[in-house]
């Protein structure tokens, strides 16, 4: 790289551009929020903002106890499903035998299932295990479900590592453990925060289970979201209060761990 | 029983056996260097010691224990990688230090064994860098650091000075010696370069192929190769080799070697052995090729009769491409080959 | 306390319901009622799978009058035993037929509604025209026709066209009833590739597609009510609830210009305004049916009829429901659209409201199992009619193959 | 290393997941072959192959199939594409690197539903979507999306919020490329085209297998999106097999039916994997 | 004007200075080797010229033209990485032929000089792996190929043969240099190896800390170091130095110099200048350190009253660790210098 290349006008401007407009849809439902519905409508850009639409989502519905839900179960997935998944993808990644492609796609076709075909299955199941209705039942499901894609992304995430690293590091003596903690980790860490995120998300906007499987207690704010799909009426605005409250703590989750989530290996000492 | 042994060791890469059943004993303390062409298997037979390369045939112990499929981070070794291995999310002192944290080795004797091999490697300035702000043979040496930190059972280094500099090279070759004396640790150790495995050495394996060629103490190699490939391959330049056929060329090299060698064998001569003489002296006319002047000796490369013979003398010389000159041999130096290549003793 | 959960529909008065609701538990302490409200759609996949799996996650059910007959004849719900103090006579007839099964009542009705016509008198005196009492088919297009002005952002005429039974087809059931058509014949007969719902649908979409709003076939109740909010509607033919929502100021634009009359009819009046109600159940699997019982005929007492309008004011109570309501002076007083309602709603009859004689109850709908299936596969047919991608015949043949394979499915009779 | 831990970790997850797939694939398969509707729970009864030809033989079903592909391939393709490209753009440093980064992975954390709702309702809406505004700036009649081009509409929101994923992805990809590589690749004469041509692409062929793996899953199982848009139509233009099984479980109850659909989309997954398995599979390693 | 110009250039990383203003003059068609210790700046300057890092100051002007901040892409240069930097996922034969294919050269050439090529640097059976398949030695030959099919304007070398055996690293220092002769394209060699410097240069550049020490032909160098860094610097064993103020213990070498050093000067005499003779003979008496067997040659290390001395003979010795000696010295090739170190005529 050359230091004193010339300012790169171009791409800046195109990369501000393509992320401006990508992000513009957000930025509209985040305007629109702080909307009344009749400006909501009227497509203004210029306004002057209302919470109206936020203390009638609040007092509607407790925000509070589906966030909290949301947090839990997405959390909870997200945690158990690492540490499941890790060692598997660390297994498969690091020690691999004829069948472990094999493994991987039977692992995804778990997937294929839609989750409409499954749908009473899965409802008696829990219904029998008398978990409807219940976070661990969701945290279970979320996992489950997640698994499969979070295997493929850490294993993916491993293979990038050099091998003669972990050579070096096996006959540093270390076990399986520090291996793992001290060379894996930090050079995986861009990968395994993806995976992480990736599951954080899913979870945090899985809709189908979320609503299927609670009613009172258990729902999580993508369920949340289903009451305010479609009102009667229009409610541009109050949708895009209770949808910006939905999305918003994930969203600036996502924003703090970018940083770990764009970190890639880092080479430089491998001949 | 001795302390390392080897027994038909092999390896097979897809579907070509790269080491090809190779014995070997080594004795609890001992300095050994691996020599060898590019390619003929030292890292690989490193590897497979070390544990990181499965062992496809035969099997390997470790003061009489079997330890063919024992994982290499139970082997208790310090290995120093041809490709250096470093970790490049920590800095040298990190690297450095890694295996002994692992070892749970108290924090300050950590600190004073990492500065001390720092310190031996002019490592000291860098220790707070991570290795891509490093030169090559700073990670080299990062990579040496490494290893002679710990105290392991075997040391293993694969070409671990190929990248510094003649005077770096060789003090820090005095303190892998000094080390090996100091610990007492069996040491393996793979170069091309001639003077380490001369001065290092307890003794010297030279491969081939996967193969061992011989096994000796150094100077036992460069004054009695089993073979034409270890004499050739050991001393630089090469030894010269002459055909037994064109020998009625060479004067009193034939007188002294007719007998002995069979009439398709060959004869080799090292080059400090052939003296270059004014035209017209005695011995065997020819042709300089190449005039090398390295400061200390100088290689002449000089064509009989289409025959390549070296010369290497310590003085400088006046003569010039093209120049006719005479060429004398040094008759007790002699090695005699058969047509396999076999050594046969001129004595 | 024990938890009383409760699964209803988005919808306003529920809103306000939940709203209300710390007066039952003031009235009840040892009550706490948990309130899952979900989309139409969504409760009734919600509700129909727990029922039949017996999953028994919800006490209380608010389910639809096409629901509730096939249900209460299966048994999945307990009985509501009323006092004298709930008068169940009060309750509109229609209603009460339709959720009543062998003389008992299986489901409560919380508020109800049937079709009309909403307009915009303003913009039909401007073209010179009069909106007849009763009007017809024919008369509808003239006046659409003169209103229409897409110039000035006004179309004239807005109706349902995305698909499903409860949303175009809840409509287009209407109008082809009043064309003198129906959905089965007394033999089961899927009756679709008919003239009359040839004549139907036609006029269906050949108004639409001339005096329609742009993006019509994706739009349901929702959109339409957001653009007759705006003033980009001139007549608007939907449910009777829609009548107090753009009647009022703070949501609809066009609040003060709007009038309403009877659903539009042809061949024949019957059938032409739909009834609908959303009720509160029980199922038979409920654990805690007592308590479920005391809070549904608390919500669909006269009192809470009082509260509501104590609390909210009259143009908030549940209507469609109690006759009493309808006589209530304080109501008429603020809904001007009350006379047309009860009118349109005692107008429908859900056991009669086909010209020829069809087998099943619903007006807009057919209530049996099979009818969902039916009705969606039809309306996506009917949709895409609307969009101009295949022709009303084609439309009308592939819904007519639809309707009877899906019959022949359900096992009505022998291919 | 021996042979059991690595068996051992993956243990869990290959347990769980067996579990998770064999009951519900079981009892699916047990409801395929019964009359199993929710209306009428109690009336069940073997039916053999019925159901599978009642799934097969609806007028929905191969459009439906044709829909399915369409929407996979295309999303994928412009996420992909998309992705890699945008990538490359903002990887190397650039004044507000972060947060153009920040601002392009967001509408991955957009939930389907309300990515529905934004889309249908505040972006596309012919009359007051954003979109139809800024046609009417150009003087242009706003496109009636959902009507006139439903397939389209629905592929690209998937895209607007499958591209984040697939980007986030490729800078962490790209972010191991090593630099002398490209140096060297430099000196050789490439051009920026080559580089990427021929080590760029090279090294993303593991994530670039991965993202359409995953996407493939997603996509191939999407309806929240369609039910809340396009609800399928108009007639069957925008219905995909996963909304087709999605009707006749939860709109016409008909579990039988649908527990067929849901083994025909395992299958159609299947091969759809296998066939994708063969493009990206030898990257995987 | 020559071809190649460095005026003041610079490199910073972070806050320290890694290339202290260089200035360099090279012809077209000369063979330039740099060496210097390990982390001078070598590979920095040789990466600077391929501009494959920033010039922080100066300029560079290749054929007149300033190409200071021109991309590496368009300075057709070839380059041998001094980590390889091969592409990881395309075989050896692509590798090589990558370059090539890009030039849009026939297919059939580019055959023919992949083949060429891969023939001269034993690669051929390995033309269809990749590069993790391949031995060390084999990776660094690859790395070279690379370079050697093209014909650039100017070819850098960065420790190329590092880690090839002494037979191959001499095979393969022959093609560097025929293929130089050949196409007469102008280069930079960057080395640790002695014998690579002294026979491959035209010039040889003295790096140390970022700074040229002295610029000169091989045997200039080595006979007429500028200094004491380049004298020790060059030469294996290095120069044997003893400083003026105990030059009263050195006999005749005292004599010599005296009068022409400072007295707080030092004099260097090569090891071949140092001439182990039995203890009682004439010379200076010392005491056997250390003896090192080369085969050709002996390093003998001995002790002079603290001064160590290293002699290197061409025949074996029967000496023995502790045994006294007596040196005798070449008076003819002594270098003085004064204190700091720069060099004083002592003719
Ligand atoms: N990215 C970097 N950041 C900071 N310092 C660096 C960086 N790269 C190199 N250096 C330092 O610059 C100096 C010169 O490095 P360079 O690689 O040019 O050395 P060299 O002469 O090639 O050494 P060697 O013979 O060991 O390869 C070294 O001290 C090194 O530590
Ligand atoms: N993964 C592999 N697959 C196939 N062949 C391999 C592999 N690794 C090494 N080889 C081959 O095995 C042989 C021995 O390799 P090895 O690395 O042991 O050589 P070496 O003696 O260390 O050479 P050098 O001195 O060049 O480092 C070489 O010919 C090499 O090409
Ligand atoms: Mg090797
Ligand atoms: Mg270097």
């Amino acid at each position: 790289m050359l230091k004193k290349k010339p300012f790169p006008i171009v791409r800046t401007l195109s990369a501000w551009g393509v992320a401006l407009l990508l992000f513009f849809p957000l930025f509209w439902l985040g305007i629109t929020a702080f909307k009344t519905e009749a400006q909501a409508i009227a497509a203004q850009l210029f306004f002057t903002p209302t919470l109206a639409s936020f203390v009638e989502v609040q007092e509607r519905s407790n925000y509070l106890l589906f966030a909290r839900n949301s947090l839990i179960t997405s959390l909870g997935s997200t945690i158990i499903g690492l540490l499941i998944a890790i060692p598997a993808a660390y297994s498969m990644a690091f020690f691999p035998t004829k069948k472990t492609r094999d493994i991987l796609m039977w692992m995804l076709s778990t997937k294929m299932m839609p989750a409409v075909g499954a749908l009473v299955p899965v409802y008696v199941m829990a219904q029998t295990a008398g978990m409807l209705d219940s976070l661990p039942a969701l945290v279970i499901v979320f996992t489950l479900s997640n698994l499969p894609i979070m295997v493929w992304m850490l294993y993916s995430a491993f293979k990038e590592v050099p091998k003669d690293i972990l050579e070096a590091v096996r006959l540093d003596g270390a076990t399986v453990w520090e291996e793992f903690r001290w060379v894996i980790l930090p050079l995986t860490m861009g990968g395994i925060a993806s995976t992480g995120l990736l599951c954080l998300v899913l979870s945090w906007n899985e809709a189908f289970w979320a609503l299927n499987l609670t009613s009172a207690n258990a729902g999580t704010l993508a369920s949340l979201i289903a009451s305010y799909s479609s009102p009667e009426g229009l409610f541009w605005a109050k949708l895009s209060a209770a949808s910006l409250m939905a999305i918003a703590p994930i969203i600036v989750f996502g924003w703090f761990s970018q940083k770990q989530l764009v970190q890639g290996l880092t080479f430089g000492a491998v001949k | 029983m001795s302390f390392l042994q080897l027994r038909g060791v092999e390896k097979i890469f897809g579907d070509h056996k790269v080491i090809k059943g190779v014995n070997l004993d080594i004795e609890k303390n001992e300095f050994i260097v691996f020599v060898g062409p590019s390619g003929c298997g030292k890292s690989t037979l490193l590897r497979m010691i070390a544990g990181l390369e499965s062992i496809d045939g035969g099997s390997l112990h470790v003061d009489g224990r079997d330890i063919t499929h024992l994982p290499s981070s139970q082997r208790e070794l310090a290995m120093v990688f041809q490709s250096y291995a470093l970790y490049p999310h920590m800095t040298v002192y990190d690297n450095m230090s890694f295996a002994l944290k692992l070892a749970k080795v108290p924090a300050d004797e950590i600190r004073r064994k990492v500065e001390d091999a720092a310190d031996k490697l002019n490592l000291t300035p860098y220790l707070k860098r991570t290795p891509k702000e490093l030169s090559g043979g700073q990670r080299q040496r990062v990579a040496i650091g490494r290893a002679i930190v710990r105290a392991p059972k075997i040391f293993l280094f694969d070409e671990p000075l190929s990248n510094l500099d003649a005077a770096l090279r060789g003090q820090t070759r005095v303190e892998i010696s000094k080390l090996h004396r100091a610990l007492g640790v069996t040491t393996i150790y793979v170069t091309h370069d001639q003077v380490e495995a001369m001065t290092l050495a307890d003794r010297v394996v030279v491969l081939r192929d996967g193969m061992v060629e011989q096994v000796g103490a150094p100077l036992e190699l460069y004054d009695k190769p089993a073979n034409q490939f270890v004499a050739q391959f050991i001393g630089m330049p090469s030894m010269n080799i002459v055909k037994a056929a064109q020998l009625s060329q060479f004067g009193a090299l034939a007188g002294q070697a007719a007998n002995r060698v069979p009439a398709d064998g060959l004869i080799g001569v090292r080059p400090e052995g052939v003296r270059v003489l004014p035209v017209g002296s005695a011995g065997v006319p020819g042709k300089v090729e190449l005039i090398e002047a390295l400061g200390a000796d100088t290689l002449i490369h000089v064509d009989v009769m289409g025959t390549p013979m070296i010369s290497r003398q310590a003085e400088r010389t006046h003569l010039h491409i093209g120049d006719p000159v005479s060429l004398e041999f040094d008759l007790n130096t002699l090695h005699g080959f058969d047509k396999a290549g076999r050594m046969v003793s001129l004595a | 306390a024990t938890d009383l959960v409760i699964a209803t529909v988005n919808n306003g008065h529920m809103i306000t319901m939940q709203k209300l609701t710390k007066f039952f538990e003031a009235a009840n302490p040892d009550v706490k009622v948990k309130w899952v409200t979900l989309e139409e759609g969504v409760l009734r996949q919600r509700v129909t799978t727990d029922i039949a799996t017996k999953g028994g996650q919800f006490d209380v059910m608010t389910i639809g009058l096409y629901e509730a007959p096939i249900w209460s004849k299966k048994g999945w719900l307990a009985p509501i035993n009323t006092d004298a103090a709930y008068d169940v006579d009060d309750l509109l007839p229609a209603i009460r037929s339709g959720l009543s099964q062998d003389g008992k009542l299986y489901a409560a009705p919380f508020y109800g509604e049937s079709s009309m016509t909403m307009y915009r008198a303003d913009l039909v005196k401007a073209a010179g025209l009069t909106m007849p009492a009763n009007p017809t088919w024919t008369d509808m297009a003239n006046i659409v026709a003169k209103i229409h002005d897409p110039a000035k952002g006004v179309y004239g005429l807005c109706l349902r066209g995305k698909p499903g039974w409860g949303d175009n087809m809840a409509f287009l059931t209407t109008m082809v009833n009043t064309y003198g058509g129906q959905w089965f014949d007394m033999a089961w007969k899927p009756q679709i590739d008919s003239k009359p719902w040839h004549d139907a649908i036609s006029q269906y979409v050949d108004l639409m597609k001339k005096y329609g709003p742009p993006g019509a076939s994706a739009n349901s109740f929702n959109e339409n009510l957001a653009l007759f909010n705006e003033g980009k509607c001139g007549v608007w033919i939907d449910a009777t609830i829609a009548a107090s929502f753009v009647s009022d100021p703070k949501q609809s634009k066009v609040a003060d210009k709007v009038a309403f009359t009877q659903a539009p009819t042809a061949v024949t009046p019957k059938g032409a305004n739909w009834l609908w109600s959303w009720n509160l159940a029980v199922p038979a699997s409920s654990k805690k049916p007592e308590l479920a019982q005391k809070f549904i005929t608390w919500a669909t007492s006269k009192d809470y009829v009082n509260l509501v309008a104590k609390e909210e004011g009259w143009i908030a109570v549940p209507t469609g429901t109690r006759k009493s309501t309808y006589a209530n002076a304080d109501f008429q007083k603020v809904a001007k659209f009350a006379p047309e309602e009860l009118k349109a709603i005692n107008s429908a009859n859900p056991t009669d409201s086909t010209l020829p004689k069809s087998p099943y109850v619903g007006v807009q709908f057919a209530s049996i199992p099979e009818f969902q299936a039916i009705g969606i596969a039809v309306g996506q047919q009917m949709s895409a009619a609307l969009s101009g991608k295949v022709t009303v015949d084609a439309a009308l043949k592939t819904s007519q193959t639809a309707a009877e394979r899906e019959m022949t499915k359900g096992g009505y009779y022998k291919k | 290393m021996s042979r059991f831990l690595p068996r051992a970790l993956m243990a869990p997850s290959i347990v769980t997941l067996f579990l998770w797939m064999i009951v519900p694939l079981v009892m699916t398969l047990y409801f395929s072959v019964i009359h199993y509707n929710l209306m009428q729970p109690g009336e069940t009864g073997f039916v053999g192959l019925e159901n599978f030809h009642y799934f097969i033989t609806d007028p929905d079903f191969w459009p439906s199939v044709m829909h399915t592909i369409q929407l996979l391939g295309s999303v994928i393709v412009i996420t992909v594409v998309l992705g890699v490209g945008l990538a490359l753009l903002v990887n190397e440093p650039f004044p507000g690197q972060g947060i153009v980064r920040v601002l392009l992975i967001s509408p991955f954390f957009v939930m389907p539903t309300v990515n529905a709702l934004l889309w249908k309702h505040m972006m596309m809406n012919p009359i007051y979507g954003v979109l139809a505004h800024v046609w009417q700036f150009f003087g242009l009649t706003p496109i009636d999306w959902m009507t006139d081009y439903p397939l389209l509409s629905v592929i690209v929101m998937l895209s607007w919020q499958w591209l984040p994923f697939a980007c986030l992805i490729f800078i962490t990809s790209l972010q191991s490329l090593d630099r002398e590589q490209m140096d060297a690749a430099g000196m050789d004469g490439a051009t920026r085209f080559d580089k990427f041509w021929y080590l760029v692409l090279p090294h993303m062929g593991r994530s670039i297998a991965v993202v359409v793996m995953i996407e493939m899953i997603f996509l191939l199982s999407v309806f929240a999106e369609i039910f809340t848009t396009t609800g399928g139509g108009p007639g069957n233009d925008s219905t995909n097999l996963a909304f087709l099984i999605f009707k006749q479980a939860l709109m016409n109850f008909d579990v039988g039916v649908a527990s067929a659909g849901a083994l025909f989309a395992v299958i159609l997954a299947n091969i759809a994997a296998v066939f994708l398995i063969r493009m990206v599979g030898k990257n995987l390693d």
